[in-house]
């Protein structure tokens, strides 16, 4: 036994449990060199048909279409018109721009909570504009850039955000936990995960009904441990859905870096080839190759060859949440140093290289989205804030737990007088 | 009217509903081409497909998770969990998801789930194919908890279970599936033909939740109860020999009060009993229920019998279980008092 | 002695007894080099070593099933579940597994595990960080059920669960980290520096399980709570000038029934306070237990106030809590009943 | 995009959700001629310090070491000493024939219940006899052949599926649910799965502790859905403790063919590659491929090298339990086709080309092995049987519960007049 000599990997040392550490804390230094990033030409594109075990290799490499200078290349490069890039542009700067907005807002006490997705725009922005408005998303709390993409509505988004009498979920959920029926946008969870299992029974109604429509699910890196997590995967491969199954790594879960979910010893995409699932690992902040991954994934879906898993390798600039400090658990700078740079910058690049774009346009659009959002929170705010007492009514509270409201329940809402 | 155990009673019901609602989907481990480890969906799957009728991996949460997911998507999914006893991996999926759903998204999204599991001891299964944890869902707001006593009722509520848009667990006590029991272990087992219960409408019908049913009349005492104890109860009252008002509550959430209430004010006293274990069971809230509704009319202390504070264990089944004997001292204490 | 707020003292009992038995150790999510997301380990993982205290995977389930493994080779974990509403996923390993292997082992194998985590609302947290599932785990046999109200009780009950040889669900009342919360949501905070129980000795002290505690004697009416309601309670007590006997369970699961039965036999009336909603929660057992052993001196019928049979909703936080307000109306009642 | 060209491997039909089919129904016929057997040269045996991600292909082939002639040949043949082999011979023999004994005393209704470990002794066999007795095991339902490798008194296990006096589980667990302290064997679970994470957990507190010692779970390959199957492979790549997680692929699960567990678009050893752990696919019915796998792993272990996952392919030859009748759902003649023999015959005729061991020695064997299960249960059953009523004291039921007994449980047991 034992024939092959090799170097060692030996990662225990004896009496002392190996717990995963990331590069750099506080008072570190961490410029990302120790990232392997492949250049653009270096994942092949298969044939949607491929057999998943001859494409395993997508789930090491690192899929990209936008190269450093702005321009595209590389075998999953394709032809996009112009418009949708534009309206891609300008949809990830919105929801930049709304969540510097909103965290503002938290800053001055209006809104209770707030989570911003900043570096993250492209992965949610082009997966929108890849996918069909019928097609049905189970988001995490990260995927405001869907919602905007679809074209909901800003202000009923702060409203949400204000828990005025205007929030569709009638005062009921933190903010940010939206929901858009109409939008094909399902209630986002505060239970982490536990949308991509039913995601993927969603998928397996729409087989079952034959409606050719794709349902995608999306996930942090930490929330792949949890149970939900395996149940989505587990029945994906046994019953083969359309479904895409996301996975956005943008390396941290609150101050826990990849590392502890278990990114140390291989990729979070490489999660799905141990059920024999295409798996595909994207530069998250190339919106060219988010695009094109998820195309390939809802073009397989629709074609009745089942799940497809992508990881989306990215940064979270942010805060995790407005409850957050990462300079307690990560260095200061470290965003900076992110080397798949900044979504929207190179989009931006991207088609000014196309001639499709100029530097006076992204100024004078900024500035436009700028005067929307003010306006945007001035009519939100007109529907109440929290504290102003603007809140949906009160008696609502006793509504929805159940279709039709039972004795107990209309008693206790008799109880406070209501 | 057909002749029908608990079990084809069952059956009898999600074929009801397979054939009227195309919507309807079942799921669950074993249940497709084998019918169940327990029979319970015999058959069904070469009637109806595989598109209706599948096995699915062996993961509750899985099956919890993807059944409300297929209602979200215009489905009506019945999924088994092959024993209560091993609900507890989906408790995440029932607990935060189905039952909050309608509530957490003002009203936009629900889901229409009904779980079936067989519960209850009685069929030597030890402590993991034995439990009764109706006490753990009751606390769950937002779904809806049954648990029929017999064939008639079993169907009606199923039936009503599976239309309903609110999520259900649907426990089905298995001691049950094949005949009443009275309690009594060693007597020979009777079958549901024996019963009044066991005839059955082949057809369509429901039983509204929320209405409990008074198997008995009386006026000396109240006993509520459910599931297989109902029958075991009746055995106790006969021993003891006095006119209790029997009362199977078949619906746990929503919980018929008047019914409740309305019969220990007649009568000023009351035993619950339960197959679950005591401390923090549904016995309690019935008790305070009670307590707080008739107090003024109660002339004894209500007693709760049910399972003692411990396991279900294999060898010690009838000892754990509360039998006649157990319910006929509790009966002349309450008399007494 | 020193001054210590709650988070303070549990901190404290785990430092403790991290120095005091290399057998200790800590895992959960954020609570290794960040400190926990509410600063309960703060500096553990500095002192004590990543081998001692340590980060997990985002899995609830994970976490406590390592926690066991890790008590059957020798060690004394306690597990964080950041959130008492996200403890669900890690039910079965809870509910199945620990509370149930040294009874089906025959005494052979068991877990001294305790899981530590901050419940309840007033954060403004929404419904899935301010639930108190208590009620769901005190029906479960097998494990610990413990709450406590201030700084003291809970270093000392939290190094009487580390130390226990069977597990501990800890609950900690995340709203009174900080300090005592006496329902009025709009008068200033104040620090446990303004009350006696933050006075907290600096080293090793142990408060048993089973021992509820008087933090009013009175003769008027009992009202039995725990956790944050304790102070709610105080300040209702205070409004409707009743000379009430509060009594502070803090342990629920072994609950000290002596207590509540000798104060209820004493006074005759008797309310129950908490903040989980009512239907089939903790407050149907206490009521329970009173009504089996009190009832021939009961003078009135026992009250429960709870959290609403709703998800705890974000923008109703206070009308979903049992304020003071409703806790008065119900002392009234009960006093005129 | 879409540049390669592919045979199609379209799932779906459309309007009808893919649910996965076992080869052969009742009525059918399945020889298993799907199955790519590959032969014993085929598997690489790579050193232990090897990096995971070379040596992925073992968990797409299949390790075996036994020839179809019983002559030990491949990359994963050592020189194991022959008394260990004639033990392991034994070890299966027994087990085996304890089996059928307890089988037959379910039918006379001497015991409430019982499962078979019919064709799949070496799995059991072959990997205590490569782990150490230290080592702790954390079993499945269907490891009866550890406790008999290990040594435990056949007596004491006829006990505890009699439930009487001398029962160590004290009438609690059903039959086969043994617990085994001294023998480092973990009381076994109902709950599928649960030992899995929990022994993810022994393992970590045992590198924490630097004991050098090995956790081994079994899992069956149905119960590689449940939840705890995940948090045991995120732990074990988090934290690499020295566990050995195998899953046992009997190709059934009850009524459920291993493709409803997802086992229709790879292997379950696979899974262990979504997370970058070695993963073996190993002849479950080949004695020596098993012994090689397990001592590969548990090195590996003890170098602090971290987890394994170990796939044994096998068949269950016998019912689910003594509730099922396998005739419902798969050909009754299925398992005399499985292609990878009998795991006893196989192992004889080694040991007989060896020149180790005789037909004449077998039979003798046999006949011992006869006498000694007899006289065992003779004795066992002079504990008394379930329905003998010689159970444990009927007061111990409200024992263990607690360490200490709570006034709850006291007053419960005086209710109870005990
Ligand atoms: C079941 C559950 N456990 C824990 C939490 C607390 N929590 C909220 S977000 C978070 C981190 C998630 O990280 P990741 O999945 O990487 O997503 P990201 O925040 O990076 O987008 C945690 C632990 C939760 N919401 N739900
Ligand atoms: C949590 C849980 N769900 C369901 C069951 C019921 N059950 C017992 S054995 C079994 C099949 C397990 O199959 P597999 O894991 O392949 O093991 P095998 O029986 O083949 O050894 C099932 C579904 C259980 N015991 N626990
Ligand atoms: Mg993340
Ligand atoms: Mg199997």
């Amino acid at each position: 036994m034992a024939k092959k000599q090799n170097q060692s990997n030996i990662v225990n040392s004896l009496n002392k449990l190996h717990v995963p550490q990331p590069t750099a804390r506080p008072d570190e230094f961490n410029d990302f060199s120790n990232l392997n990033i492949p250049n653009v030409e270096q994942a092949e594109c298969p044939a949607i048909d491929t057999n998943p075990h001859e494409m395993r290799g997508l789930a090491y490499g690192l899929i990209r279409v936008l190269d450093d200078d702005g321009n595209a290349a590389g075998n999953w490069n394709s032809t996009i018109e112009p418009h949708v890039l534009v309206k891609g542009l300008k949809d990830m700067l919105v929801t930049r721009m709304f969540d510097e907005r909103m965290q503002m807002m938290h800053r001055v006490g209006k809104i209770s909570f707030y989570m911003k997705s900043t570096g993250e725009e492209a992965i949610s922005v082009a997966h929108a504009a890849a996918i069909n408005f019928a097609d049905m998303v189970f988001p995490s709390y990260r995927n405001q850039g869907i919602l905007i993409a679809r074209g909901y509505s800003l202000v009923d988004m702060m409203c949400q955000c204000l828990s005025n009498a205007r929030d569709n979920c009638k005062g009921r959920q933190l903010p940010i936990m939206y929901s858009w029926k109409k939008g094909n946008f399902f209630s986002i969870s505060g239970n982490l995960a536990t949308q991509f299992s039913q995601a993927v029974g969603w998928a397996m109604a729409e087989a079952q009904q034959g409606g050719g429509r794709v349902a995608s699910a999306f996930v942090g890196e930490g929330s792949t441990a949890e149970l939900d997590f395996h149940s989505a995967l587990t029945f994906a491969t046994a019953f083969s859905p359309p479904v895409i199954l996301n996975i956005t790594n943008n390396q941290w879960a609150i101050s826990s870096n990849q590392v502890v979910a278990g990114g140390e010893k291989t990729t979070f995409a490489a999660r799905g080839i141990g059920f024999g699932l295409p798996s595909l690992r994207v530069d998250g902040n190339d919106f060219l190759a988010v695009y094109a991954a998820t195309k390939w994934a809802a073009a397989r879906a629709r074609a009745g060859l089942g799940a497809t898993v992508i990881e989306y390798f990215t940064y979270r600039v942010a805060p995790h949440s407005s409850s957050d400090d990462p300079s307690a658990y990560r260095p200061k700078n470290e965003p900076d140093f992110w080397p798949l740079g900044d979504p929207i910058d190179r989009l931006k690049t991207h088609l000014i290289n196309l001639n499709q774009w100029s530097e006076t346009q992204h100024e004078t659009l900024i500035e436009d989205i700028k005067t929307e959002m003010k306006q945007n929170y001035k009519q939100a705010e007109s529907y109440g804030t929290l504290k102003s007492g603007d809140r949906p009514d009160v008696t609502t509270m006793f509504e929805d737990v159940y279709e039709d409201m039972p004795l107990n329940l209309l008693r206790q809402r008799q109880e406070m007088g209501l | 009217m057909a002749q029908m155990n608990m079990l084809e009673a069952i059956l009898s019901a999600q074929k009801t509903m397979l054939a009227r609602d195309d919507k309807v989907v079942i799921l669950g481990q074993d249940i497709g081409y084998f019918g169940g480890v327990f029979r319970a969906t015999e058959g069904l799957q070469a009637e109806f497909g595989s598109n209706r009728v599948f096995d699915t991996p062996i993961s509750e949460n899985g099956i919890v998770a993807a059944a409300i997911g297929m209602s979200l998507n215009g489905l009506r999914p019945i999924a088994e969990i092959q024993f209560a006893d091993y609900i507890y991996p989906a408790f995440d999926q029932i607990a935060s998801e189905a039952a909050k759903l309608r509530y957490r998204s003002g009203g936009e999204y629900s889901t229409n789930l009904t779980i079936r599991t067989p519960c209850g001891g009685g069929i030597r299964g030890g402590q993991t194919h034995s439990q009764s944890p109706e006490g753990i869902f009751t606390h769950v707001t937002g779904i809806h908890v049954i648990m029929p006593s017999n064939p008639y009722d079993a169907k009606g509520l199923l039936i009503s279970a599976i239309q309903s848009n609110d999520p259900v667990i649907f426990f089905e006590p298995k001691r049950l599936y094949n005949g009443p029991f009275y309690g009594e272990p060693d007597k020979p087992s009777v079958g549901w033909d024996s019963h009044e219960k066991g005839e059955v409408p082949e057809g369509h019908y429901t039983i509204p939740f929320g209405k409990a049913a008074i198997t008995r009349a009386g006026e000396d005492l109240t006993i509520i109860t459910y599931g297989t104890m109902v029958h075991v109860v009746e055995t106790a009252v006969k021993m003891a020999g006095v006119d209790a008002e029997i009362i199977d509550l078949r619906s746990l959430a929503p919980i018929d009060n008047d019914t409740i209430i309305n019969s220990v004010n007649k009568t000023g006293r009351c035993l619950v009993a339960h197959e679950a274990t005591k401390t923090g069971g549904f016995g309690a809230e019935i008790l305070s229920i009670i307590q707080e509704n008739c107090f003024w009319k109660l002339r004894a202390p209500i007693e709760r019998v049910t399972g003692w504070d411990i396991p279900y264990p294999h060898a010690f089944e009838w000892e754990y279980f509360p039998g006649p004997k157990r319910i006929t001292n509790a009966i002349n204490r309450i008399m007494e008092a």
